[in-house]
């Protein structure tokens, strides 16, 4: 973990997001797949509170992160223009735990394409071939990104209006593949998405990680702001910036975690 | 040269700039991001007799130059605190401060009684202003009596120095400060956080699941300010400040209205280096104004 | 179709988005940069019985996200309001609600009376809260004893819509405003500003001459919810909230927790437009939502 | 007066200020010398309140803002790019009279140059040639500003390191001058500036116009933000953005007014 001024090398727009290309070496040096980053937004006068990004990709000095815009800090991210600087600390978090099957799926949605992006590249690396679910509102959320990935990935697209991949959500589209088509999921995705996964691979018993989001202020651990419910004999809560943000399903107490908001 | 040495009721301090309770953790949670050894001390988060789960999330949200949170008081409970919170926050070989808290009145004395006689925690500070908490925090200490009667039972029990931590939600801040004086305080800490809201306009839920929560950061510090330099006029106890200090303007404002030292909340998670900052920042600005030390700041402000 | 009228305790009002008192003169000032006659309707400027100057400057100090001022009720009196400042006001053609101040409880009964029975003020607004004075304003407002007494014997006199403009920095804002409805408020107006206090560490004066003023804008936005919310829960009385509004979506986080109309104050100052901006916002929320009117929305908020 | 976003047509910097040249027609249209404008400061999280800056020049449909990078509002402008828009209101306030005399002297110390350029422009038109004297702090505060303005009127520099015109103040510099050599005086400047100045010329007898700064709110006379003492019976103010910011001598109370900080 260590704080940086990264510089912008590049900014890509995908429909509503961006991708930003951050030379930070250290952080792309320790990052592993499902870890995350926190992001100053603003420049004279910041945000008070960082804004958490998962990594999308790491390598060769390089920090690639992917963001939606949806308020006031992603409108600043997506304003950037390249050779600017960013003020970020990272690696942070646990993340995924890489050695669970060799035939994962990899289930997103929207945004949480980010760190099961870079999980697909570095079980590539390692020879796992995933399959990649991802699943979109609208189908031109994110402009060419999903045809990009379709060209080095085995990627599955779903959207909700039809006008990408199957018309759908990708829990639907997940429940259409066959059962032993794969032995280990991983997921990152809205509340509504993880909630109906959970549904749908319940029986199944393979191993599934998730990540999940909650709104965060240190993102070390110090604070006890991003607190997710978890499986107890009384109620108890682990910090989603330093226990996670990737848990395995059975740690997460889903009843008091859908009872939040 | 500038000696940043103060002196807090009876505790002496490397340099007058602490953690504020609640946002550092262990100190060992930002180890990585900022030498913690630097720093004037750390108050640990509050400590209760129990294991405490909190309340549930969401818990945080930010609001204009500032947040909300509604963590309420999850922390280990005592025994852990002493046997696994206690050697981390003693590591960084700062002075170290525990924040009591409690449910029922009980529940302080209970605490202050079995931190009594630990001679590596300095002081403890008692949170009687926690505004995310059904029953004990605030609700302590809102009226002057309860205040008086809180602190001197507290005062029985524990021989170490006493901070008393103020909520600023009150009509007079300095009758309860007078008041936590006459129960025996050493000292005063201020100020705790605001009680706040938010709402979200597309599902018409609160931001916060516990519904209201304590507003920190730069928006309240010149109430904050305010808050100090009222208590600073009406008792003559040493008074660690905070309440949005983000640079070493704020901390120096602090000491101008009557404080002795700062302690530094919600800016650590904007910028770790906050507290660093503001230590440079601070001895650069004694050296230029020619002052040996931030002790001759204190109440300096021209009525 | 959506119809933005709202009665607030019997004043109709064209829609729920008015000015604060203090910040909009008399509405000609602002007349070449908004049109006025759009709006729900004005608060005067605070009106005393006999003229008062204010105090000394500087009034006005920018804090983050806010703003300090010590303006300290300065107005013409009130002969010259109803001669002068008055027609201005009516000559927008919106409501105009006058704000009513005293440096004494006589003071305020005197105002209220002769502006009973003058049909074009739409109703008193009794600001028993201003933080600026050293008499009267915010020291009628911190007891609820005091409270129930003066709204009492303003109640006697004045025969119109009776608002009471309350403080937020109180311990319990339920039960001041509990108090003004025994008095016999119709409505409830709040919150007005915060005490805060603000220094410059290069001359080591206070930024504002009387040394501590009131906080506005932005940063207060969710404390002035959460005191809304409390009050609403507890009084059955329409609310017209106030703090840091500058944008619908905050006008529509008042209405979900319980207000009856907002006012905008600060705002007015960042850009003038921002209660037309708000007309609109809420229009067009309103309208997506499928909601008719701006009550339906009024104390919505789901827990 | 109206509110306009203006398009930043060119920045100059000389020294520690910026020279901004914006369009707005309608507020170059209607400005007179003395007036000033209200600039929103910040973009995506501005300042909540406007900052106040006397017009420098008004022609041709633009309006020049000479500002002195003091604080977080006018560090902001001085890294505005031509090109980006500024959100502005004005003209407001009362500006100089500008008939008093037709041998002016017009004193300006540091960035109260801005009101007295504008005035010896439209004096100039007027075919009344002012004499001007600009004192400075640093001589270098302005950069080449003051060697460009000697070419256009008849100026004296004086600056008190002595790096450029005469060492000393300005005041000084003018009390040098014989009394008959000017029968009007208009100043702007710091308050310490303008109590020696008005100590100097109070025997002459002259017709003394000065433009004051307070701190504003509204700065179109709503809020009785930026009170001046002035003169009378009783404590009364007046306020600077609307009844000034230009006072004649007589009117203000200047001993309340040095009372205050
Ligand atoms: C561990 C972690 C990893 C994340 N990774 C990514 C990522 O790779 N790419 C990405 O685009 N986003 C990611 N997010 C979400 C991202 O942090 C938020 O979108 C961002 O903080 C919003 O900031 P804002 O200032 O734009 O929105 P705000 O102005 O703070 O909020 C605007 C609106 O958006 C909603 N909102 C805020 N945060 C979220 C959220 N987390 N999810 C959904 N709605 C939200 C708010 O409720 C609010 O109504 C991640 C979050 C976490 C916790
Ligand atoms: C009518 C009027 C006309 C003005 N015309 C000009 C002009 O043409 N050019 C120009 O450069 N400035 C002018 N000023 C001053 C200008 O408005 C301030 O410098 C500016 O508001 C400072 O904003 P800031 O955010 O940078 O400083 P802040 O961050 O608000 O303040 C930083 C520091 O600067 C000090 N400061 C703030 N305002 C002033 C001030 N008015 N004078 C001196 N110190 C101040 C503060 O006390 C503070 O310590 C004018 C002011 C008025 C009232
Ligand atoms: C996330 C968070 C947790 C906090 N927890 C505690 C606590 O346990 N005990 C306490 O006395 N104050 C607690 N506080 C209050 C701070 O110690 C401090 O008084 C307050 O935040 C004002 O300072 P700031 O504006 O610098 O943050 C907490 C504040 C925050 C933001
Ligand atoms: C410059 C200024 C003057 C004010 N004068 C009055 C006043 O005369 N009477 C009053 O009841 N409130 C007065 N207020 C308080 C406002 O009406 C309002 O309650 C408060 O500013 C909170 O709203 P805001 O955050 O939108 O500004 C004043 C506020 C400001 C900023
Ligand atoms: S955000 Fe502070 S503990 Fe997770
Ligand atoms: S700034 Fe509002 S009256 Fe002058």
């Amino acid at each position: 973990m260590e704080r940086v001024l990264a510089y912008l090398q590049e900014v890509k727009y995908y429909g509503k997001a961006v991708l930003l290309s951050l030379e930070a070496p250290g952080v792309a040096a320790e990052a592993v797949p499902g870890q995350f980053v926190q992001v100053l937004c603003g420049r004279d006068s910041p945000r008070v509170l960082r804004r958490p990004f998962s990594i999308f990709s790491a390598k060769a000095g390089r920090i690639l992160l992917l963001s939606k815009v949806v308020g006031k800090g992603t409108s600043w991210l997506a304003e950037l223009k390249a050779g600017e600087q960013v003020d970020l600390i990272g690696p942070l978090g646990r993340g995924f735990a890489m050695d669970e099957g060799d035939r994962p799926a990899l289930v997103a949605g929207g945004a949480g394409i980010a760190p099961l992006h870079f999980l697909a590249e570095r079980l590539m690396e390692r020879r796992t071939e995933p399959s990649l679910y991802w699943g979109l509102d609208l189908g031109e959320e994110f402009g060419e990104l999903p045809a990009l990935l379709g060209k080095r990935f085995r990627l599955f697209m779903c959207s909700r209006d039809g006008c990408l991949g199957e018309r759908g959500t990708v829990v639907e589209a997940l429940a259409r593949e066959k059962e032993p088509e794969f032995n280990a999921v991983y997921a990152c995705g809205p509340r509504e998405m993880l909630g109906a996964l959970a549904k749908e691979i319940k029986g199944a018993n393979l191993p599934f990680q998730l990540s999940l989001e909650e709104r965060m202020a240190c993102g070390v651990g110090a604070c006890q702001g991003c607190a997710v419910p978890i499986r107890s004999a009384r109620p108890a809560y682990s910090r989603v910036c330093k226990d996670g943000p990737v848990f395995r399903f059975e740690e997460i107490d889903w009843r008091a975690y859908f009872g939040g908001s | 040269m500038v000696d940043l040495r103060v002196n807090l009721a009876g505790i002496e301090l490397p340099n007058p700039v602490l953690m504020a309770s609640g946002v550092f953790g262990t100190g060992t949670e930002y180890r990585e991001l900022l030498e913690v050894g630097r720093l004037g001390g750390i108050i640990s988060k509050a400590v209760t007799l129990e294991p405490c789960p909190g309340n549930p999330p969401p818990r945080i949200w930010e609001t204009p130059c500032g947040m909300l949170n509604s963590i309420g008081l999850q922390n280990k409970g005592l025994e852990a605190f002493l046997e696994e919170d206690l050697p981390a926050l003693l590591s960084h070989g700062i002075p170290i401060i525990a924040n009591v808290a409690g449910f029922s009145e009980e529940e302080y004395l209970e605490v202050a009684r079995r931190l009594d006689g630990i001679g590596e925690i300095r002081g403890i500070e008692l949170n009687i202003s926690c505004p995310n908490v059904a029953r004990g925090g605030i609700h302590f200490g809102a009226e002057a009596s309860s205040v008086v009667n809180l602190v001197a039972r507290v005062r029985e029990v524990y021989n170490g120095v006493l901070l008393v931590k103020l909520s600023p939600q009150v009509y007079d801040i300095g009758e309860i400060a007078r008041a936590a004086v006459e129960g025996g305080a050493d000292a005063l800490s201020l100020v705790n956080t605001f009680p706040g809201m938010a709402v979200d306009v597309e599902t018409w839920k609160p931001r916060l699941a516990s519904v209201t929560g304590g507003l920190s950061g730069p928006a309240i510090h010149p109430l904050a300010v305010r808050a100090v330099w009222e208590v600073a006029q009406v008792v003559n106890r040493p008074i660690l400040a905070m309440g949005g200090i983000s640079g070493w303007e704020q901390a120096v404002e602090m000491l101008l209205v009557g404080a002795t030292a700062v302690a530094v909340g919600t800016a650590i998670f904007t910028d770790p280096l906050t507290p660093l900052g503001i230590l440079e920042g601070l001895e650069n600005y004694l050296e230029r104004m020619g002052i040996a030390s931030p002790e001759e700041l204190k109440g300096k402000i021209r009525l």
